[in-house]
């Protein structure tokens, strides 16, 4: 903080803190406390809500775990749509990481300068287009008589349609669509310190291609691949138009079952208590995830 | 050599493989826009037309969806810039362990759905007697939107060289001319690319707004909507337009980018075989 | 009024640590003075305490007389020049240059035209639109100097400012910067881990090493004259023979080292009985030659250097020495595995006592 | 069309009776009456259902009418709407009248959100009295007092690919969506499932109690739906995609690969006027219907307005105005014969025989049943 002052003045200092304080207090901490509120009551009408009824309870949190049963492998639906979650997310995240490697390489250490800048500006034109668009044509690619079957139809590759859309593929597909970038950019920047002459002096010793990559390319790109799997894994479990749009029932995301326990049950204070676990899990996530690639705070940004 | 040179052909035939995955929707959309099909779709084929450029023309209701995008947009910049950019300063500046904690606070907007931002958006402003409208979907946008912005800025302020500061400070400049004249001018690319990406995540936003926007509606709401009763490619007509003038843009951006790097690099070279010059005299 | 710069007791402690330790120090109007020292040695945070960055937790700092204590470094009459210069990319060469006058409010005009002036004097006339980014090292080294010239401080502060050039550029700046101080007559305070530097272009030097000050002179007194062992090892090369002080009579001092008795200048502090080091410059050693003080060693490697060789030799107590030999024509004779017969007269040669070398 | 004139169901019965003289006598009238008995300006706000392109036609029609300037903001979803009227921001006299329908009107009541309406000031005369009575009419009252105003009621019921999987009335059942050669290729809502298997299995007889009484007990419900689930989970391969709005219905047959399905009758009609070969029908066991109603919310500012807005969508033409808007059924007498030629007909072979005497109203669904069935929804979703 006194560096703050130091650094910017009295004057402006305080105009920063005063704005932060906006921020944080005014738009994220207090409506959040709301909704924070909510989780600890009953879910009533509003009629009932400040009555004999009304009291403070853990309830909504312990739903999500009631009727876990580790013995015999059991879990509730709402718990088993989490894990899902979880694992579908940590799967989007995988996939990014081995969808984008070979681009971010390429774009960092093969390609020619001109050509990066204008290949970074192409990836991030789709991503102009309104989401829902952009997924639904997805949809439309991915349907049973839609062009992909048409097309693999044609060429003798299938001999049926597939139901792209009913497994977890179109989510996967879908999902990596839609958060490639926040996977490309970190290792992008990571993969662009690296010395190109390290790679020439392991190619010099002899070391294949995979060898120099496991050893030397990757080991280097870590904070940039630490940073994407958290911003991927973070978009991916808390997305909802995604699995919305392109998930079957049964890759039911935890954010839909958060909304529907909003809206179609209207059960607010459940629907707060789960948003909340699944932010908490996030957080802890994020923090697991620096801890394991030893990355700092302000690495993330990058 | 020749390993490499079979795997460099590999990777380009990859990120070919990688650019039609990426642009294929973007296809499919545009396509279907000249489908006959009241369904946006390119199979099956009902015949060839342009009337949903027509149809997007004559639909009013899209275009005040459209305006108010606009203008909720425009405001959200507005908010979200100068926090974000206060919020990374301060972040920034103040010691580790706040610094964890803040950031937690900070992001924290980003991996909340957002139908919990919306509601408690509404709920909170509605007991200070702020009712709902483009205003409140500003606030609300703003509260998540500035956390972007301010992961932009952060990620450029930590390449900042300090000692700019100091210099300009040791030059005689008060604390505001430093930041108006040295900082301001360094974080800009973050900010206008925080500005840009502050407008599309609002113009894309859905959640919060739909709760925030009292009786007003935003073209997302407007789409979405449409998904209920029946999308039509009116909407991808939209798409389409919107894309051409970015592509536009980003071409005109690119050409722009190219001329200006050579220039500087002429420049470079000029200077260099000066100074060599300059030795031989002395 | 005399703008003296003057260091009273500055003290600076960070935590447990000492950065600088009980400095006292004038450094007169328009004088080159170099801070030399070897990094982590303190001069940083003498510069930094000078420029207003950091108050010393003890002492004073004087300007004119002034005391500094609660002036910030936009209101000080210093100017500093950073060791990455700390251009303003962003900014043209006139811009950065004319930067300090235009927080101060000058017109634009009167900006461009004390500019142009400076961009003369360090002959940089044409570049004044360019951006920072078109410049070479040397020519971004100029307009560093020529942007902190134009805010017209009393004094200039510059942190090692030719350390990123390469060597002939460095040398090439050394004679410029030394010129431009002799034409503007601005007091400049140089900081510095390279001797050739500091000797070449200051005045006066002082040497630093763990938060004090070693020794404060001219470069000539430094080489010729160190007062503690560190200086004697630190400036320039020497060959070093530690002993037991035998005598101390008019200014010499011998001492009983394990390649014999050897005569030098007594330094302060020598007195028979303790334990002192004898040092003596590789230029100053001679071969075959009759001298008071006589040893012989063998050759085990040459470095050729042109005008003349490095001969680093296996003296009788096992330690290394090294000889520098000019080219006069017998260099060839010189090979490895040759014991040669060495000397050198005891002006030569410097007598310290070792404690202090413990001590630094 | 003479199968239906023969056979009429009442709704068209009524409303047919009461052609000609009667429907043209109100037509000409309902004009006058509201503009006799009510203010001929002002403003009015409705928070309603988002999407519909002819709502501002309908609108202006009555602006023109009256004077009375209609102020409309749309929801995607009555969850939305409750959602809305739950943080405060519907009932704080932002808006006048809402548009859920009957079988959520409880969400309304039990949260105190709406008012009671005043049969007198409605033009209530002008209402099919099918709506006025029976289990449609009831849905629309709590403890005696009218809270729902009803406007338009629509089906959701056998979807299928002419050719692929035709089903003709009086065999076509709710069963047969379930029948092992629909593997895969079936489209139908979560909930929406749920019911037709229970009225399914309750036509034969396989349910512990009487489906209807899963909405009014609680223990009732759950043994029913236990039941129901089983056989849903069983049967849960036949489900191709689960549909929730027009959007996924429609994709769901026109490029998803589905030939049967249980959706809603906008979107059988918006499929075959494109030309594709699919038919809508009731199916033996009735078709499940739901009815709009607008309800008067608490703080509301401009009741005149809301009357006069409620009196002429009771009136024939503002019935059929609003109803063609919707692709819906008004529930206003004589709006039917006002109807485009293709609705008449497509409601014609929607519902032919007695189909219209057997429809099923969604019954009125308290919050603990939603709760529930939603979770029963969840888990045969998400198996």
């Amino acid at each position: 903080m006194s560096e703050l002052f130091r650094r910017y003045g009295t004057g402006m200092t305080l105009t920063m803190l005063a704005g932060v304080a906006v921020w944080v207090l005014a738009m994220v901490v207090l409506p959040y406390f709301v909704m924070v509120e909510y989780s600890f009551h009953p879910n009533l009408t509003v009629v009932e809500m400040g009555g004999p009824k009304d009291h403070y309870t853990l309830e909504n949190y312990a739903a999500l775990f009631r009727g876990v049963d580790l013995l015999h492998w059991d879990f509730p639906d709402d718990f088993r749509v989490f894990l899902r979650t979880m694992w579908g997310a940590s799967l989007v995240t995988f996939i990014c990481l081995l969808v984008c490697y070979p681009v971010a390489f390429y774009l960092a250490k093969v390609a020619t300068p001109e050509r990066t800048a204008f290949l970074l500006l192409i990836l991030v034109i789709p991503f102009w287009i309104n989401e829902i668009l952009r997924t639904f044509s997805w949809y439309i690619l991915l349907a049973y008589s839609g062009p992909l079957n048409i097309v693999l139809k044609a060429l003798g590759i299938i001999d049926a349609p597939v139901r792209w859309l009913s497994g977890s593929a179109g989510v996967l597909i879908g999902m990596t669509y839609a958060f490639l970038l926040f996977m490309m950019f970190p290792l992008y920047n990571a993969l662009e310190t690296l010395d190109r002459n390290q790679i020439e002096a392991a190619r010099d010793l002899g070391a294949p291609t995979w060898r120099i990559h496991w050893r030397v390319v990757i080991p280097h790109a870590k904070p940039g691949i630490a940073v994407g799997c958290i911003m991927v894994f973070v978009l991916a479990a808390s997305s909802y138009v995604v699995p919305a749009l392109l998930g079957s029932p049964g890759t039911r995301w935890f954010t839909e079952t958060i909304y529907s326990w909003f809206f179609e049950a209207q059960n607010w204070p459940l629907g707060s208590a789960y948003a909340f676990i699944l932010l908490g899990l996030c957080v802890a996530f994020i923090l697991l995830m620096m801890r394991l690639f030893r990355v700092g705070l302000t690495d993330i940004a990058k | 050599m020749q390993a490499s040179r079979a795997s460099d052909r590999l990777l380009q035939i990859y990120l070919g493989v990688f650019l039609v995955y990426l642009f294929l929707p973007l296809v499919i959309m545009a396509a279907a826009t000249f489908n006959t099909s009241r369904f946006p779709t390119v199979t099956p084929w009902l015949g060839t037309t342009t009337r949903w450029f027509e149809a997007l023309y004559n639909d009013a209701g899209m275009w005040v969806a459209l305006e108010n995008s606009f203008i909720i947009g425009f405001f959200v910049i507005l908010v979200s810039v100068p926090l974000g950019v206060a919020a990374a300063v301060v972040l920034n500046g103040v010691h580790a362990r706040a610094r964890s904690l803040l950031y937690a606070v900070m992001v924290s907007p980003l991996l909340t759905p957002g139908v919990i931002i919306g509601i408690s958006t509404l709920v909170f402003w509605d007991r200070l007697g702020v009712k709902g409208g483009l205003h409140l979907a500003v606030i609300g946008q703003s509260s998540f939107i500035t956390a972007y912005v301010m992961l932009m800025v952060l990620a450029r302020l930590q390449r900042f060289d300090t000692s700019l500061e100091e210099a300009a400070l040791d030059l005689g400049a008060s604390h505001g001319q430093v930041f108006r004249r040295i900082l301001a001018p360094h974080l800009k690319p973050a900010i206008l690319s925080g500005a840009v990406l502050a407008f599309f995540q609002s113009f894309e936003n859905y959640n919060t707004t739909l709760f925030t926007r009292g009786t007003d509606t935003t073209l997302t709401i407007y789409i979405a909507s449409k998904v209920r009763t029946g999308l039509t490619p009116a909407v991808n007509a939209l798409g389409l337009i919107l894309i051409l003038v970015t592509v536009v843009g980003a071409v005109a951006y690119e050409v722009m980018r190219r001329r200006e790097s050579a220039r500087e690099r002429a420049a470079l070279r000029n200077a260099e075989r000066a100074d060599m010059e300059a030795l031989q005299i002395a | 009024m005399s703008q003296d710069v003057v260091l009273d007791h500055v003290t600076m402690r960070f935590g447990d640590f000492t950065a600088v330790r009980d400095i006292n120090l004038t450094v007169k109007a328009g004088e080159f003075f170099s801070f030399l020292g070897p990094s982590g040695c303190g001069k940083t945070t003498i510069l930094r305490i000078l420029s207003g960055f950091t108050e010393p937790t003890e002492g004073q700092v004087r300007i004119g007389g002034r005391d500094m204590a609660g002036i910030g470094p936009n209101q000080r009459p210093t100017a500093l020049i950073f060791q990455n210069l700390a251009l303003f990319p962003l900014m043209t060469v006139w811009e950065n240059i004319a930067f300090g006058l235009e927080v101060r409010g000058v017109s634009k005009e009167k900006r461009r035209k004390r500019a142009m002036e400076l961009l003369d004097l360090i002959a940089m006339p044409d570049a004044a639109d360019k951006r920072i980014s078109e410049l070479s090292g040397g020519m971004k080294q100029r307009v560093a100097i020529a942007r902190a010239l134009a805010v017209e401080p009393k004094v200039m502060l510059l942190d090692e400012p030719l350390s990123a050039l390469d060597l002939k550029l460095r040398q090439h700046m050394r004679a410029e910067l030394r010129a431009i101080q002799r034409r503007t007559g601005v007091t400049f305070i140089y900081i510095t881990h390279d001797q050739g530097e500091a000797l070449t272009m200051s005045d006066r030097v002082a040497v630093m090493s763990r938060g004090r000050i070693e020794q404060v002179g001219a470069p000539s007194d430094i080489y010729d004259a160190p007062r503690t062992p560190f200086v004697a090892t630190f400036v320039g090369e020497n060959n070093r023979f530690a002993g037991t002080v035998a005598s101390v009579e008019g200014g010499v001092a011998r001492v009983d080292t394990p390649a014999g008795p050897l005569a030098g200048k007594a330094g302060e502090g020598v007195r028979p009985g303790d334990p002192a080091v004898l040092f003596v410059r590789p230029e100053r050693m001679r071969m075959g030659q009759a001298c008071p003080n006589q040893l012989s060693a063998r050759i085990h490697h040459v470095d050729f250097e042109g005008s003349f060789a490095n001969l680093f030799l296996a003296g009788p107590g096992g330690g290394e020495l090294i000889v520098q030999a000019s080219n006069d024509g017998a260099l060839p004779s010189l090979s490895p595995g040759i014991e040669l017969s060495l000397g050198f007269p005891p002006e030569s040669a410097v007598v310290l006592p070792a404690s202090a070398e413990a001590a630094a | 069309m003479t199968k239906r004139d023969n056979e009429a169901g009442l709704v068209s019965r009524r409303g047919l009776i009461k052609t000609g003289a009667a429907a043209a006598a109100l037509t000409v009238a309902s004009p006058a009456i509201i503009r006799g008995s009510l203010a001929s300006s002002g403003a009015m706000n409705f928070l309603g259902w988002a999407g519909y392109d002819e709502f501002p036609r309908v609108f202006a029609q009555f602006e023109k009418k009256t004077g009375i300037k209609i102020n409309f903001t749309g929801y995607g979803s009555q969850d939305e709407m409750v959602a809305q009227a739950k943080t405060g921001a519907a009932t704080n006299g932002s808006f006048d009248i809402c548009e859920p329908t009957s079988d959520r009107l409880l969400s309304w009541t039990d949260n105190d959100f709406v008012q009671p309406w005043d049969e007198k000031r409605m033009n209530i005369d002008g209402v099919d009295p099918a709506f006025l009575q029976g289990g449609a009419a009831d849905a629309l009252k709590v403890n005696g007092k009218r809270y729902g105003a009803s406007s338009v009621w629509g089906s959701e019921s056998l979807t299928f690919h002419a050719k692929e999987a035709p089903m003709v009335y009086g065999k076509a059942s709710l069963m047969d969506l379930w029948d092992d050669k629909y593997a895969g290729k079936l489209t139908l809502r979560g909930h929406s499932g749920l019911v037709a298997i229970g009225r399914g299995l309750d036509a034969q007889g396989k349910l512990p109690h009487k489906f209807e009484d899963s909405f009014k007990d609680e223990a009732k419900m759950t043994a029913n739906y236990d039941e129901i689930l089983k056989f849903a989970l069983a049967k849960r391969k036949n489900v191709a995609q689960f549909w929730s709005n027009e959007n996924e219905a429609q994709g769901a047959f026109r490029t998803n690969g589905c030939t049967v399905g249980m959706c809603w009758d906008t979107s059988a009609a918006a499929l075959m006027k494109e030309g594709f070969p699919i038919g809508y029908i009731a199916p033996v066991e009735g078709t499940v219907c739901w009815l709009q109603n607008f309800v008067l919310l608490k703080g509301a500012k401009n009741l005149e307005q809301v009357y006069a807005w409620i009196s002429w969508i009771n009136s024939p033409e503002g019935g059929a105005a609003w109803a063609a808007a919707y692709g819906a059924n008004s529930t206003s007498k004589g709006a039917v014969d006002l109807a485009d030629a293709n609705a008449k007909k497509f409601f014609q072979t929607a519902y032919p025989g007695d189909a219209l005497k057997k429809l099923w109203w969604w019954p009125a669904q308290p919050s603990w049943f939603i709760t529930k069935r939603t979770e029963y929804a969840k888990k045969f979703m998400s198996a």
